[in-house]
């Protein structure tokens, strides 16, 4: 039987599968090389970078519950310019094709962010966190409305000749009205969910988990939220929508595939099982042979409802 | 580092205190006492994350095959539902991780001070030391006689250090605090000892923490060996970070890289 | 030791306790019978009740997810006229004190469903669903935004001397400012959270799993959102706040009282486990006597921040 | 309908296939062949939801106590989980729940059908059966030898019914499937039998929908052990309803409640 054709389309984007690491989860990419040879993956999608490197929040950053996790990592990264320098010419080393989260405290912030990795050759494209829920300036001010993320997207936009992913907070009341802002704003491909926003505290010591109170929940806990979300969105608009949220197994690879999204982000499973990626991208691979399909394409987007 | 699946060999209770788990693995792996693996296997999605557990010991088995032991105390979900886990079933393994102990040369006075579990980071340096014929001495506290590590776990072969022990309640060895013990005896010691001495030390916070400040008062050397909460165990996620010195700054450190092991006049504690 | 006061006061309402049944997953109340009194709850919200019955959603209405389920019932009810007949009469030989969650098409019929009960002495009070996500009717066209809260709290509000709460949908951006338009209209409490709107599909057969596509999330996987969510309503209004979701033990009671909640109900837990809200309540008492506190007030909104 | 602690007793895997659950509780139960009872006990909130299982025997202890057995097949997460679990651990299990069959009175012809694990509702009633001597056959279906239950778990005592085996690949018994057996058997039916005949059937939905067409074609009266997805089992959640015929019109009905045994003629296939 001839290999299944596992490429997909992000736009102009061209990637030899839909699988990629989630952003935060998964370091600067090279941690993974361990396990994994890790240009197998569709992209690796590195740790949210700002403008200069952030210390992050106090300790109480992270808080198992029930299926899920949530963290208030409060974004802290190297820096654009010791990424540029040090990490990405290691990722062009290993062959993996790379993208970079970028987040700003400002939109000029994140213009400047996106100005200078734009002349990273080998970068794949940008992924705009407007939806960092633990950190004031994470995003949310442009996330939570369609009207900041128009703002912000057309700002980045500008910026790069690169293209443009815009990861989009589920903490909205309308989320596709938000991805349909960010589509006539010139974004390339929507990704979403980022983390929902959650808290925990002990009744005991009567004292919050985390040390920002609040923080983002993650993992399996998230699937069917993540899930009803995406397929909003695919309904939507018109550009490649990137699915991540509680994606464990190919299953959940598949399932987001089959509500419409065009890739997939594995986010909080890399702590459990380092694989969880290639697995999962093993696993799409038999599940098309063993349907007998010709590739991604043929199951994409095909719910019958 | 590796991620493995492992097979339960034994998992045995002792004394309705400590858990001792061998797992078989794959092959053979080496390891720093302090390193520890991310431990997990249980069915389902809660919990989610798998456990940190300092690796006791790691050897080989037959057949190119490798085994890797634990001990553990059940404190909460997830040490329970592994301690309800029997020979024959399936755990997956990420080891080994972290900075361990470091163990220098020979010429140094050791101390291991290992509080409540800690004990489990603290015998395979002894064991290390042990075989090398290094001098040490090793400080052991729990809470009550049963709460101590049974005896034949004790490392030491042919060169045991000399072991000392302390309840809270009294029911075995010195009475009081391990952390009572280790402030006497430093007090005690001889500027020259105090320079050749390095303390190995694993246990509570609070522990540590109070051994720390009594060690940097007298100058001699201690590195800690933290814990935190994690969820990767391998660097990726930033989310097992504690503040240390970093010149007149703080910086954040992860545990499970930089780290568990950490010299103890960096640490804000 | 004295008993610590386990009495709550929602409003001009006092209950016995803080534990409450969430409405949907208790029936009629009397199903529990069998396995407790249930007249030792600080109540029983029943079932929503419309005007007419309901026949509710084909098969197909329940989903099992990661420390979770979605639901897609699509309110199946007996109507307000059966209750009043049949149902209340037993309730109150219970000895129970129960509230009628509600929920009409229209603004109307939420209306005119509130005047009916207003003449059953025994009832309570009335919770308004306006945040069912599984009937197209079921709230969420008011639930959505302030304004549509504030217009049918209002009618609400006329229509009934009993003491109203509103219960509150999470799939909105802001919460809080939802909640604070309940108040300002008039609402003697709020509830929340509802479930969040979620879906699950079988990436074999290719279809939803709810004939409904989507369904509503409950249980322990949605606690750290209804947590947040209820801390910050708490912040915000003056009037008491019910807190729910994925409530299943006392200590996650204990967690929703600690920060703010005046009283809890507990829904998807009653399934697996038919005693929880009278294990719950005997487990608050416990912790009550063991921390030697005089009663909930002591301890109520007491997070350290 | 009570809701107790229950005590694993036996959990043994009978060929791969099916396993056999014997629990201990706290006091004896009666129960209607078809009735089943909402079992859970394993750690953690994934899976979340009790899994219902038809009762199979039901009995008293020594000391007043009881037991209950189950007969099930492992298809998914939580009958997996269940089939790790070993004697001595605890489940909580709600019994007994909703309304099994209608065995009526002496002087019927009863046929009962069991298809794959159905066999776990239409034993106890043949054991009824039996039990008060009354005539009745069995039919047992399943895709292979192996997935025929073991001989020493049919029911009968003094007094069994005639069972037909049969396996869709003919390692046992017919070869072919329990429907067209049925059918067969029914077709050549004489119409004073047919009166006096009372099928009762627990199986794959497809298999039940193929002979209550059949048997409406005779007017042969059955009644049908259906399945749904739960969550609670006693009424309250109204998530496990299926479509019945009321009058002229459809009502969705509870398996959990109305069921899960209903007239096969209300059923809307
Ligand atoms: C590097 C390292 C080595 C360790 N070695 C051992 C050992 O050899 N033997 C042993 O008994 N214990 C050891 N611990 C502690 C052990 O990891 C915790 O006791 C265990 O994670 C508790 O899990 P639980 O589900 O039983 O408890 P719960 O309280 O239910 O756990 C809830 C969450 O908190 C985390 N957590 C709770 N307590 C701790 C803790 N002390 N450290 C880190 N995370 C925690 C859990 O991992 C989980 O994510 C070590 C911890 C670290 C960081
Ligand atoms: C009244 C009744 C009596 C039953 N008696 C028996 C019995 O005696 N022996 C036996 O082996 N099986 C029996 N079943 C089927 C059994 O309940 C399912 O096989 C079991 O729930 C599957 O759970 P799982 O976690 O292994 O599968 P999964 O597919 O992982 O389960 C996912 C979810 O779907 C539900 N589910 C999946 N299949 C079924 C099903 N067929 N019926 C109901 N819910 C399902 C589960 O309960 C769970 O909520 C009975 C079902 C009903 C309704
Ligand atoms: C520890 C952690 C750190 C994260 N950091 C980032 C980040 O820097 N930028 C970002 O856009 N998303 C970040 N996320 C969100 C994830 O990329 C992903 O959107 C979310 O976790 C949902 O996917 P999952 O359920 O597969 O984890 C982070 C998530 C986690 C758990
Ligand atoms: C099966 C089911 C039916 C429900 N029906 C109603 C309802 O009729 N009216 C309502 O206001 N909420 C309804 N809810 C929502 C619950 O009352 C509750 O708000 C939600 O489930 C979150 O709480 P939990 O996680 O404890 O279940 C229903 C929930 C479930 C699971
Ligand atoms: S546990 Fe993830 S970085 Fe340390
Ligand atoms: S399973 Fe809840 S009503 Fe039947």
């Amino acid at each position: 039987m001839v290999k299944p054709d596992l490429s997909v389309s992000l736009g102009s984007l061209r990637l030899k599968n839909p699988v990629m690491s989630a952003s935060g989860t998964f370091g600067y990419g090279l941690e993974f090389a361990p396990f994994y040879d890790i240009s197998r993956l569709g992209a690796v999608v590195v740790k949210g970078l700002s403008l200069a490197p952030t210390p992050g929040n106090p300790p109480g950053r992270i808080v198992e519950t029930a299926s899920g996790m949530l963290n208030a990592i409060g974004l802290q990264n190297i820096g654009v310019e010791r990424f540029m320098a040090d990490v990405a010419p290691q990722l062009e080393g290993a062959g993996a094709v790379f993208a970079a989260n970028i987040y700003g405290r400002t939109a000029e912030e994140y213009e400047a962010v996106a100005e200078r990795l734009s002349g990273l050759s080998s970068l794949a494209a940008i992924e705009v966190n407007a939806s960092c829920p633990n950190v004031k300036e994470g995003g949310m001010a442009f996330g939570a409305a369609p009207e900041g993320i128009q703002r912000l997207t057309e700002r980045v936009r500008k910026a790069t000749d690169k293209p443009v992913w815009v990861k989009l907070s589920p903490n909205v009341s309308d989320i596709a009205s938000v991805a349909a802002a960010a589509e006539a704003s010139g974004a390339d491909a929507v990704s979403l969910i980022n983390t929902i926003v959650g808290m925990a505290v002990d009744h005991r010591t009567r004292r919050p988990k985390l040390s920002n109170t609040t923080g983002g929940l993650s993992g399996p806990a998230i699937k069917p939220v993540a899930l009803r979300m995406v397929w909003e969105v695919c309904r939507r608009v018109k550009i490649p929508v990137i699915g991540i949220g509680g994606i464990q197994t190919a299953a959940d690879a598949l399932e987001f595939l089959l509500v419409g999204a065009a890739a997939v982000q594995v986010g909080t499973a890399n702590f459990r099982n380092p694989r969880a990626c290639v697995e999962i991208l093993e696993g799409i691979e038999a599940f098309l042979r063993e349907e007998r399909l010709s590739g991604i394409a043929e199951y994409r987007g095909g719910l019958l409802l | 580092m590796q991620f493995v699946a492992g097979k339960i060999v034994r998992n045995e209770g002792h004394g309705e205190i400590f858990y001792r788990l061998e797992v078989a693995i794959p092959e053979p792996v080496e390891f720093t006492p302090g390193q520890f693996a991310m431990v997990s296997g249980w069915p389902g999605n809660d919990p989610l994350l798998p456990r940190p557990l300092a690796i006791f010991r790691a050897g080989a088995a037959p057949k190119g095959k490798g085994t890797a032991e634990f001990v553990y105390k059940v404190v909460g979900r997830g040490t329970a539902l592994l301690s309800g886990m029997h020979p024959g079933e399936r755990l997956s393994l990420t080891l080994p991780l972290g900075r361990g102990f470091d163990l220098g040369r020979d010429g140094r006075l050791y101390w291991l001070v290992g509080g409540g579990v800690g004990f489990s980071s603290v015998f395979p340096a002894a064991a290390a030391l042990a075989g090398r014929r290094t001098e040490f001495e090793m400080f052991l506290g729990s809470r009550t006689r049963e709460h101590l590590p049974p005896k034949e776990w004790t490392p030491g072969g042919s060169a045991p250090g000399r072991v000392h022990l302390c309840t809270e309640d009294g029911t075995a060895g010195y009475f009081g605090r391990v952390t009572e013990v280790v402030k006497e005896r430093l007090a005690g010691l001889s500027a020259a000892d105090v320079s050749r001495l390095m303390i190995l030390s694993c246990g509570p916070r609070e522990m540590l923490k109070e051994i720390a400040f009594a060690a940097a008062e007298r100058g001699a050397e201690m590195q800690a060996a933290l814990e935190n909460h994690m969820a990767c165990g391998f660097g990726v996620c930033w989310g097992c970070v504690v503040a240390l010195r970093d010149g007149e700054k703080v910086a954040y450190r992860r545990v499970c890289k930089e780290g568990p092991v950490f010299d103890a006049r960096e640490v804000v504690w």
